[in-house]
């Protein structure tokens, strides 16, 4: 059954009453070739890529809770293709090119919206360094311009720009955006059950079954179910699942907050980042602005945070838009954050036999979710990476080819 | 107007009326009034549109858990945007707006989407507007944006302060209900330290909405003598207008006190609102329950309310909203609401009980086993649509329905830390589960305690067990006397007769058909519900909304309740100002600011200012004619290269080292050796990450054997410190070695130019030698100035030049400068500021954040050999892995274009000779560039892949953003005086 | 004879004072500053010897000593920060580092800090900047604490009504302002 | 949260600034067989539980000194802090 306006003006004249699940709850089978274990946005995508570009016939995904539960359905929805080096450049330009068409392959309204993303600067060091991004964004192909005062101004006519640190300009990446994140794990999750792939909520994974270094399957809260391969795609969970089967991953467990005021008129038209305060903000269709900052900064596998954070996001949003002064928070939480050691991801094959790794997203799992699916269902299926994840090798860390944006080094918590 | 609605009695203040303006008609109401209050005995029914459909919205409870009744209160800069006019207290002059419509309230174009319903059903927006792709941000969105969101920010900077503040406890109380009131007299009587917060104007909770007694005299008059004994008590603070709005890790919870919200414009000087973080060492809550409705075809016309609110309104404010109301529950509770209002005078219609055993009530007509299916009025109830046991219907004429479905234990603050509440049968809803935070006890209706007489008594127990296990010996107080009424529900979530919409959440319009869609679609999981249909996602937060909507999923699914899920709840309790989470630490206060010892000079002389870190730091220092940065900066460089030039470098890090192993401790945490530096001699290092990347440099001085002093980039301070605390500490923990930051101790000024020299023989007491032979390159030592005062003498130099690092108290610093600038006039003494610094250290290609920006190793920088391989240093293992060692990796080279008119740019690419300007061809990027007064063409400093390797060849930079594309040639880093004959001099 | 002006932290040839109601806020500026870290393996050694210079028991943790001319904070393990008025012991630090040779590091602090003094009602004032229940500090107390973004030593003479408050020298005027809106909401 | 420092009793979380893992303590020898893998292994893997993580910070703006704390990751319940350097020396640290 397909999706459109037609059919929505049908059902209204119906009385609703043709509207199919969205997807299905199969029993799970004894047998899969592929499980993936995780039904976020990038488990589940893995598996509609599976199904749809590489012909995989029998497919499942596992996931503990409800789909979405993690970090697909507690993020900041932000979707951008902004990054310095050029590995990530390729990968997340290519992400932001699925992104605007994910829609349609989908059919499914995930309301991703390219309303433009600001990175501001404040001094000259700063701008330069967005010169080079802007510069190698645009080598790639995608957009980015720098924006002195004056533009700025007339963008954000409501921004402060002589606070604490002083705004000196910005770049802005037009292609990105932001997405209805529930709408992305719904539509990939839809997709994929319209061709086959069995969606196991409520199946915790609770150990792998591995024999003479191959996997064999994996047991669930819902009993073991065989596989020729597993691919591990669980965020925030990924050292405890990987622990499972053994291996030790560069990978920590952080816990970062994201906050969301009441309904407003709309104030805010694009995405802001705000460098000097640690902050970002954006406004969501329905309303609500949703604040993000830096992470709680230990490790944590509570989906919760505490008030420092909380405060300091906030502080900053004051000072930058200082009319915010008057709104009101309507709610904070936090997502796990599985943050590597060089602040970028692993899509790789492990020292298990059929065993595959999709993790270590730090910040950047949201943006990532189609690109990071369409790498990892190649992986799987194939057997060999995806020429856009070549770079992101579990052993670069052993070999020293690291993927170090933010220049932190081996400081999960800082990057 | 007149207050046509206003009853007898309350807890107003009929001697102070209070004149208000809503939706610019005037209006008088009294003190002790709300603004819901003040409408409704006014007659104001219709206050607001709801979020999707736009229906007519009227007032609902009579607190914090409204969806409805949202207003812009106040106007201009100070307007705020969904107020709930159930809790904004009434002041005199005090301005509202209705809001949410495009017209007017009672015209609102957008109330067409109503007639769409059908289409605008939940989530039809994920099935359509997929097509054009391009239509979504051009056409759809705006349109959907335009209409969504509720009330409007005006988008000017706010006047009022915030602030922020700290307070403890041995116990919290949260809530000064009856439960509330008896642990903060039981622990205040013990002689506990305890805060008692309320998000309430006045402590006593439902007391000061109820028509008992307790202690044997009215229960209003019982709070005001407990609150008056708590007053007296030192060890008890008393925290009104306070709404606990988060319970956080150990104890501390975030506690918002409305300090001026009560007042027409905030006293200046004092914060509008507070934001305090309590650190309690125990906390009860308090926080008492919420009436939930029971939903029924057209339930959300402007009149329908909760029955314990029209109560509350009657009792405490002295208003009904109409003067012929009917009470629609499923429990005992809904029948108060009747005999109160009767007892005020209302015309009761009738009481609609959804019990077939309904108990009987002399004075009113009660129909048991009755539903209400149905109501009339187009902006407020006109009358109710009644369907009793056996099928037969009537329709019955009210102004206003009291319902009544029960009440949900206010659990919100057990769940902050992942607690999940459970089902209690016997009074259908949730209560506090057995994992909440760890330290908070519950108490009364929070924990599920409805009388009167268990929350007494309950409050006390739990004051005494938290008291107990903080070793303080309290004893139970003596009980009033009060009502212990039984409650009898009999749960009914939804009326399952009756035609048209039902409304679960009357703020974001979901209605019991969208649960039904929801279920049919497969979004059944709690989660997945919530997230499909937007329940509960409201301003209220589903206060009144979710457990219904729970109970229609668990009907549809055929499972229990709790089997279906529960509701977890996530601070803030309420919607929190972002002001007061701002609190003081905004604008310009965002960060504490560092001054160095010249910032007054400075200022005095028009510099600009850039931030680095907390410092500011001047960048250059203008003259008359200089209308460009450039002008100035090349005028501030060319001067020391000439003559003489003084930069204020105070915000380096300065680290005082001593100790016996304290050579030995710095060759660890340098790359490069420092166990042999001689006494009086200074040395530049760098300091690697365990990861092998250069992360900072500096010098080190050797002051004594046992004693140095090194610096760090202003931008590391922090970082340094911390990092060799750690190696002193957890890596080496025996090593005898002392560190202490003397930054700021110590005002710093680099003297350079030729007439360096020259210029600091007039300043250094004659006694000190500081001629080139006594005092070489390199040197330290410790002299004093201007007739006796103390001073640390460096001869380094980041400029190139003949130069000298000079460090004397820092309350010297600005008399100091001063006085060089005056003694240096004939030698051409200038100062220089950030830009002329930078200048010349790229001429110099010395390597500041740009390059070590965190990825390059000391190879990268040119400094491999820096890195000692005959000792342990930190990062000198893994700075030799194959990634980091590679031939082809990037290193650091200086570039300068083939035709010297054009200009290299910072943040520039790297392409070979004849490749195409793509991403594929990149072969490094430009760090910094400037145009080099002295070579007098552009400079820039890259890595470039291989670099090494390539001195000579022609590359190109190019930068698509700012359209330039430049033939440069790869050369040394060192673009002036390559030998350093100049600082030798 | 040294012919150079100092000046205060906050700028100011005379140190200066504010006045709230029942509280005043004053800069104290002629404080000389050193740290003594004792040595490690020789911190009997190292404490006797400073005992012996200064005239008292070096303080326990978070406590603060004072007699003669001298006093002394606990300021760290194994470590304390002593101060004398300047006009009587500008060379302290000199000093010390005899009186501990080899001993004991000394490290003149001096110019490192800003320090202002609060007498009068002190708990209003900080509760709205520290997370530290200052206002509950025995007299005698010293310690370390953050107050609005900013590390500061703080020593107690007087429960919640006189005490001293050490800051980072170069953040004079933003600790300065903090304590002034501090007292004027308080107060 | 709050920290019950050793020496100068229970702080605010503010105060401090974390690191990692108490791992990092055990920094391996240099001149080992196989320094670079332990080194590796050192900087860059970790347990991560889901439970009782040992745990360095920092008392950045108090004494400056380095704490083990133990502390739930889940529940965020600190169960033992101590100095730093003492767990150095029982784990064998020295010069």
């Amino acid at each position: 059954m397909n999706y459109s306006g037609l059919r929505v003006i049908r059902e209204a004249f119906n009385g609703q009453r043709g509207w199919k699940p969205a997807w299905r709850n199969p029993e799970p089978k004894p047998n899969y070739d592929i499980i993936v274990i995780g039904g976020g946005g990038h488990g589940l995508a893995t598996a509609h890529y599976l199904a749809t570009k590489y012909g995989e016939k029998c497919i499942a995904v596992v996931e503990k809770g409800w789909i979405g539960s993690g970090n697909a359905g507690r993020n900041t929805t932000i979707v951008r293709g902004d990054y310095t080096l050029p590995p990530n450049t390729r990968f997340y330009d290519h992400s932001v090119g699925l992104w605007e068409s994910m829609e349609r392959e989908l059919n499914f309204n995930v309301m991703h919206s390219q309303r433009g993303v600001l990175f501001l600067h404040h001094n000259d060091a700063e701008r330069d360094d967005h010169y080079r991004k802007t510069n190698i964004m645009r080598m790639q192909g995608t957009d980015g311009e720098i924006l002195g005062p004056e533009k700025l101004r007339k963008m954000y006519p409501s921004m402060n720009f002589d606070g604490r640190f002083p705004i000196t300009g910005a770049y802005l990446h037009r292609r990105g955006g932001t997405a209805r994140h529930d709408a992305v794990v719904w539509g990939y999750a839809r997709s994929a059950d319209r061709r086959g792939v069995d969606i196991l909520q409520n199946c915790k994974v609770t150990g792998f079954r591995i024999e003479q270094g191959k996997v064999l399957g994996i047991e669930t809260t819902r009993g073991f179910i065989g596989a020729n391969k597993v691919g591990v795609s669980v965020a925030g969970n990924t050292s405890r699942v990987m622990d499972m089967a053994g291996i030790r991953t560069p990978i920590e467990s952080h816990i970062l907050q994201a906050f969301v005021s009441e309904g407003l008129k709309p104030i805010i038209p694009g995405q802001v980042n705000y460098g000097a305060g640690h902050f970002y903000i954006s406004q969501s269709d329905k309303g609500g602005l949703v604040l993000g900052g830096d992470l709680d900064q230990y490790n944590s596998c509570a989906q919760r945070g505490n008030l420092p954070v909380f405060e300091s996001v906030i502080e900053a949003a004051v000072t930058l838009f200082p009319m915010l002064s008057r709104a009101r928070l309507l709610r904070a939480w936090g997502g796990l954050q599985d943050m590597s050691m060089d602040g970028h991801a692993v899509i790789d094959e492990t020292p298990i036999k059929g065993l595959y790794l999709n993790g270590g997203w730090c910040y950047g799992g949201f943006k990532a979710t189609p690109a990071a699916g369409e790498c990892f269902a190649h992986l799987l299926s194939t057997e060999q990476p995806h020429e856009l994840a070549k770079p992101y090798r579990l052993d670069r860390f052993r070999t020293g080819y690291l993927l170090d944006e933010k220049g932190q080094g081996p400081n999960p918590n800082r990057q | 107007m007149t207050q046509s609605n206003r009853l007898n009695g309350g807890l107003i203040n009929r001697g102070k009326p209070l004149n208000f303006n809503f939706d610019g008609r005037a209006y008088q109401g009294y003190e002790g009034d709300t603004l819901a209050s003040a409408l409704m005995a006014n007659g104001v029914r219709f206050l607001g549109r709801s979020f999707k459909y736009h229906r007519p919205r009227g007032i609902f409870t009579a607190g914090s858990e409204e969806p409805n009744a949202l207003v812009e209160l106040r106007s201009g800069a100070r307007q705020e945007p969904n107020t709930r006019a159930t809790v904004a207290e009434l002041y005199e002059g005090l301005v509202a707006c209705s809001q949410n419509y495009k017209g007017s309230l009672r015209y609102d174009l957008l109330a067409l989407n109503d007639l769409f319903s059908d289409i605008l059903s939940a989530g039809f927006y994920y099935k359509t507007f997929m097509w054009p792709a391009a239509f979504w941000e051009k056409v759809y969105e705006p349109i959907i944006r335009s209409a969504a969101g509720l009330g409007r920010l005006s988008g000017e900077d706010d006047p009022d302060e915030y602030e922020k503040g700290f307070l403890h406890c041995d116990l919290l109380v949260i809530g000064g209900g009856p439960a509330g009131l008896m642990a903060s007299l039981t622990a205040g009587r013990a002689g506990a330290n305890v805060i008692l917060a309320d998000e309430d104007c006045r402590f006593g909770g439902r007391l000061n909405v109820e028509q008992e007694d307790v202690g044997g005299k009215p229960a209003v008059e019982w709070v005001e003598q407990a609150v008056a004994e708590l007053t007296a008590m030192d060890n008890v603070r008393l925290m009104p207008r306070s709404t606990a709005m988060g319970a956080f890790d150990h104890g501390i919870y975030g506690v918002v006190e409305r300090v001026q919200d009560h007042l027409h414009t905030p006293v200046e000087g004092k914060p509008r609102q507070t934001l305090w973080r309590v650190y309690s060492k125990r906390a009860i809550l308090c926080a008492g329950a919420t009436e939930r409705p029971i939903v029924f075809p057209d339930n959300d016309r402007p009149g329908v309310m909760l029955a314990g609110s029209m109560r509350a309104y009657a009792n405490r404010w002295a208003a009904t909203p109409a003067r012929m109301v009917a009470v629609f529950t499923n429990n005992d509770d809904g029948h108060r609401t009747a005999v109160d209002l009767m007892a005020k005078g209302v015309d009761v219609t009738v009481i609609v009980d959804a019990r077939l055993d309904a108990p009987t009530l002399t004075g009113v007509r009660l129909i048991s086993g009755a539903h209400v299916i149905g109501t009339k009025g187009r902006h407020g109830l006109s009358s109710i649509r009644v369907r009793q046991a056996d099928g037969r219907e009537e329709t019955l004429a009210c102004g206003a329905l009291g319902v009544s479905g029960g009440w949900n234990p206010n659990v919100h603050l057990t769940c902050h830390q992942g607690g999940r509440p459970v089902w209690n049968e016997s009074i259908a809803a949730f209560v506090p589960g057995q994992n909440i935070p760890v330290g908070m006890s519950v108490a009364g209706a929070a924990k599920g305690l409805f009388s009167t007489e268990d929350a007494l008594r309950s409050g006390a127990e739990e004051a005494v067990a938290a008291l107990e296990s903080l070793g303080i010996a309290a004893s139970a107080l003596k009980l009033p006397r009060a009502v212990n009424s039984a409650y009898n529900l009999q749960p009914l979530y939804h009326v399952p007769h009756g035609k048209g919409r039902a409304w679960l959440d009357l703020q974001n319009d979901v209605t019991v058909k969208d649960v039904k869609l929801a279920h049919q679609e497969n979004y059944r999981s709690v989660e997945h519900l919530k997230r499909y249909t937007t329940l509960g996602m409201g301003t209220d937060q589903g206060k009144t909304a979710n457990v219904n909507a729970l109970a229609i999923m668990a009907e549809l699914t055929g499972k229990s309740i709790p089997e279906t899920g529960t509701t977890i709840f996530r601070p803030p309790y309420t919607p929190v100002v972002l002001g007061t989470i701002g609190g003081r630490t905004v604008g310009k206060h965002f960060h504490p600011t560092r001054e160095t010892p010249t910032d007054k000079w400075a200022r005095e002389h028009n510099a600009p200012f850039d931030t680095a870190g907390d410092w500011m730091r001047a960048r250059w220092f203008p003259q008359p004619g200089e209308t460009h940065w450039r002008q100035s900066a090349d005028r501030e460089a060319c001067n020391v290269r000439k003559n003489v030039g003084i930069c204020d470098v105070t915000t380096l890090g300065k680290i005082d080292v001593q100790g016996a192993d304290a050579a030995s401790f710095l060759n660890r945490v340098y790359a490069n050796g420092f166990a042999k530096l001689a006494v009086g001699k200074v040395r530049y290092g760098i300091m690697l990450r365990e990861d092998g990347a250069c992360y900072d440099d500096g010098t080190a001085a050797r002051l004594a054997e046992e004693h140095f002093v090194i610096t760090t980039t202003t931008a590391n301070a922090g970082a340094v410190l911390r990092n060799m605390e750690f190696a002193r500490q957890c890596l080496w923990p025996d090593m005898d070695v002392q560190l202490i930051s003397t930054t700021e101790a110590w005002a710093q000024y680099a003297i350079a130019g030729p007439k360096s020299r020259e210029l600091l023989q007039r300043i250094v007491d004659s006694e000190f030698d500081i001629s080139n032979e006594a005092f070489p390159f390199m040197a330290c030592d410790s002299v004093t100035l201007c007739g006796g005062l103390r001073a640390r003498l460096f001869r380094i130099s980041f400029s190139g030049e003949l130069a000298y690092e000079l460090a004397v108290p820092t309350r010297y610093g600005d008399a100091l400068w001063r006085r060089m600038l005056e003694l240096g006039q004939d030698l051409g003494v200038a100062p220089y500021g950030l830009e002329a610094l930078d200048i010349m250290r790229i001429e110099k290609g010395h390597p500041t954040g740009r390059e070590l920006d965190g990825r390059a190793t000391a190879l990268m920088l040119g400094m491999g050999r820096m890195v000692s391989r005959k000792k342990d240093s930190i990062g000198s293992t893994l700075d030799q892995r194959e990634g980091l060692t590679d031939p082809n990796g990037l290193r650091l080279v200086g570039l300068k274009p083939v035709n010297q008119s054009e200009v290299i740019t910072a943040g520039s690419q790297l392409v070979n000779e004849t490749a195409p300007v793509h991403i594929d061809s990149e072969q490094g990027h430009v760090t910094s560039a400037c145009i080099s007064p002295h070579l007098g063409h552009s400079i820039g400093m890259a890595f470039l892949k291989g670099g090494d390797q390539r001195m000579g060849e022609i590359i190109r930079v190019v930068d698509p953003v700012r359209g330039t594309d430049v033939k440069v040639q790869v050369i040394s880093t060192h673009f002036f005086d390559p030998e350093g004959g100049r600082l030798r001099a | 004879m040294l012919d150079l002006q100092s000046i205060t932290p906050l700028w100011g040839e005379t140190p200066r004072a504010d006045q709230f109601n029942r509280l005043t806020i004053t800069e104290v500026p002629n404080q000389a500053l050193a740290s003594l870290a004792l040595r490690k393996g020789r911190e009997d050694e190292g404490r006797k010897a400073a005992e012996a210079m200064l005239g008292f028991a070096l303080p326990e943790v978070g406590r603060h000593a004072a007699a003669g001319s001298y006093a002394a904070s606990w300021f760290a393990q194994d470590q304390w920060l002593i101060s004398a008025e300047t006009s009587e012991h500008e060379l302290m630090s000199y000093q010390l580092v005899d009186a501990v040779a080899g001993l004991a590091s000394v490290t003149e602090q001096t110019d490192g800090w800003c320090r202002f003094d609060l007498e009068g009602m002190c708990r209003g004032v900080f509760e709205r900047l520290s997370g530290v229940n200052l206002a509950a500090m025995e007299a005698g107390s010293a310690t370390r604490a953050l107050l609005e973004h900013l590390s500061c030593m703080v020593i107690c003479f007087e429960t919640a009504s006189h005490y001293s408050v050490l800051g980072p020298r170069s953040y004079a005027r933003s600790l300065h302002h903090a304590l002034e809106t501090a007292a004027r909401s308080a107060l | 949260m709050i920290i019950n420092h050793p020496l100068m009793g229970p702080r605010d979380r503010q105060e401090f600034t974390y690191l990692g893992d108490a791992c990092l303590i055990d920094r391996p020898d240099w001149q080992g067989g196989n320094a670079m893998d332990q080194f590796f292994e050192y900087v860059y893997l970790r347990d991560d539980p889901a439970g009782t993580h040992r745990e360095l910070w920092y008392h950045e703006h108090g004494d400056r000194s380095w704490l083990v704390v133990t502390r739930n990751t889940v529940t965020h319940e600190i169960t033992n802090v101590e100095l730093a350097s003492d767990v150095a020396r029982k784990q064998g640290r020295s010069k």
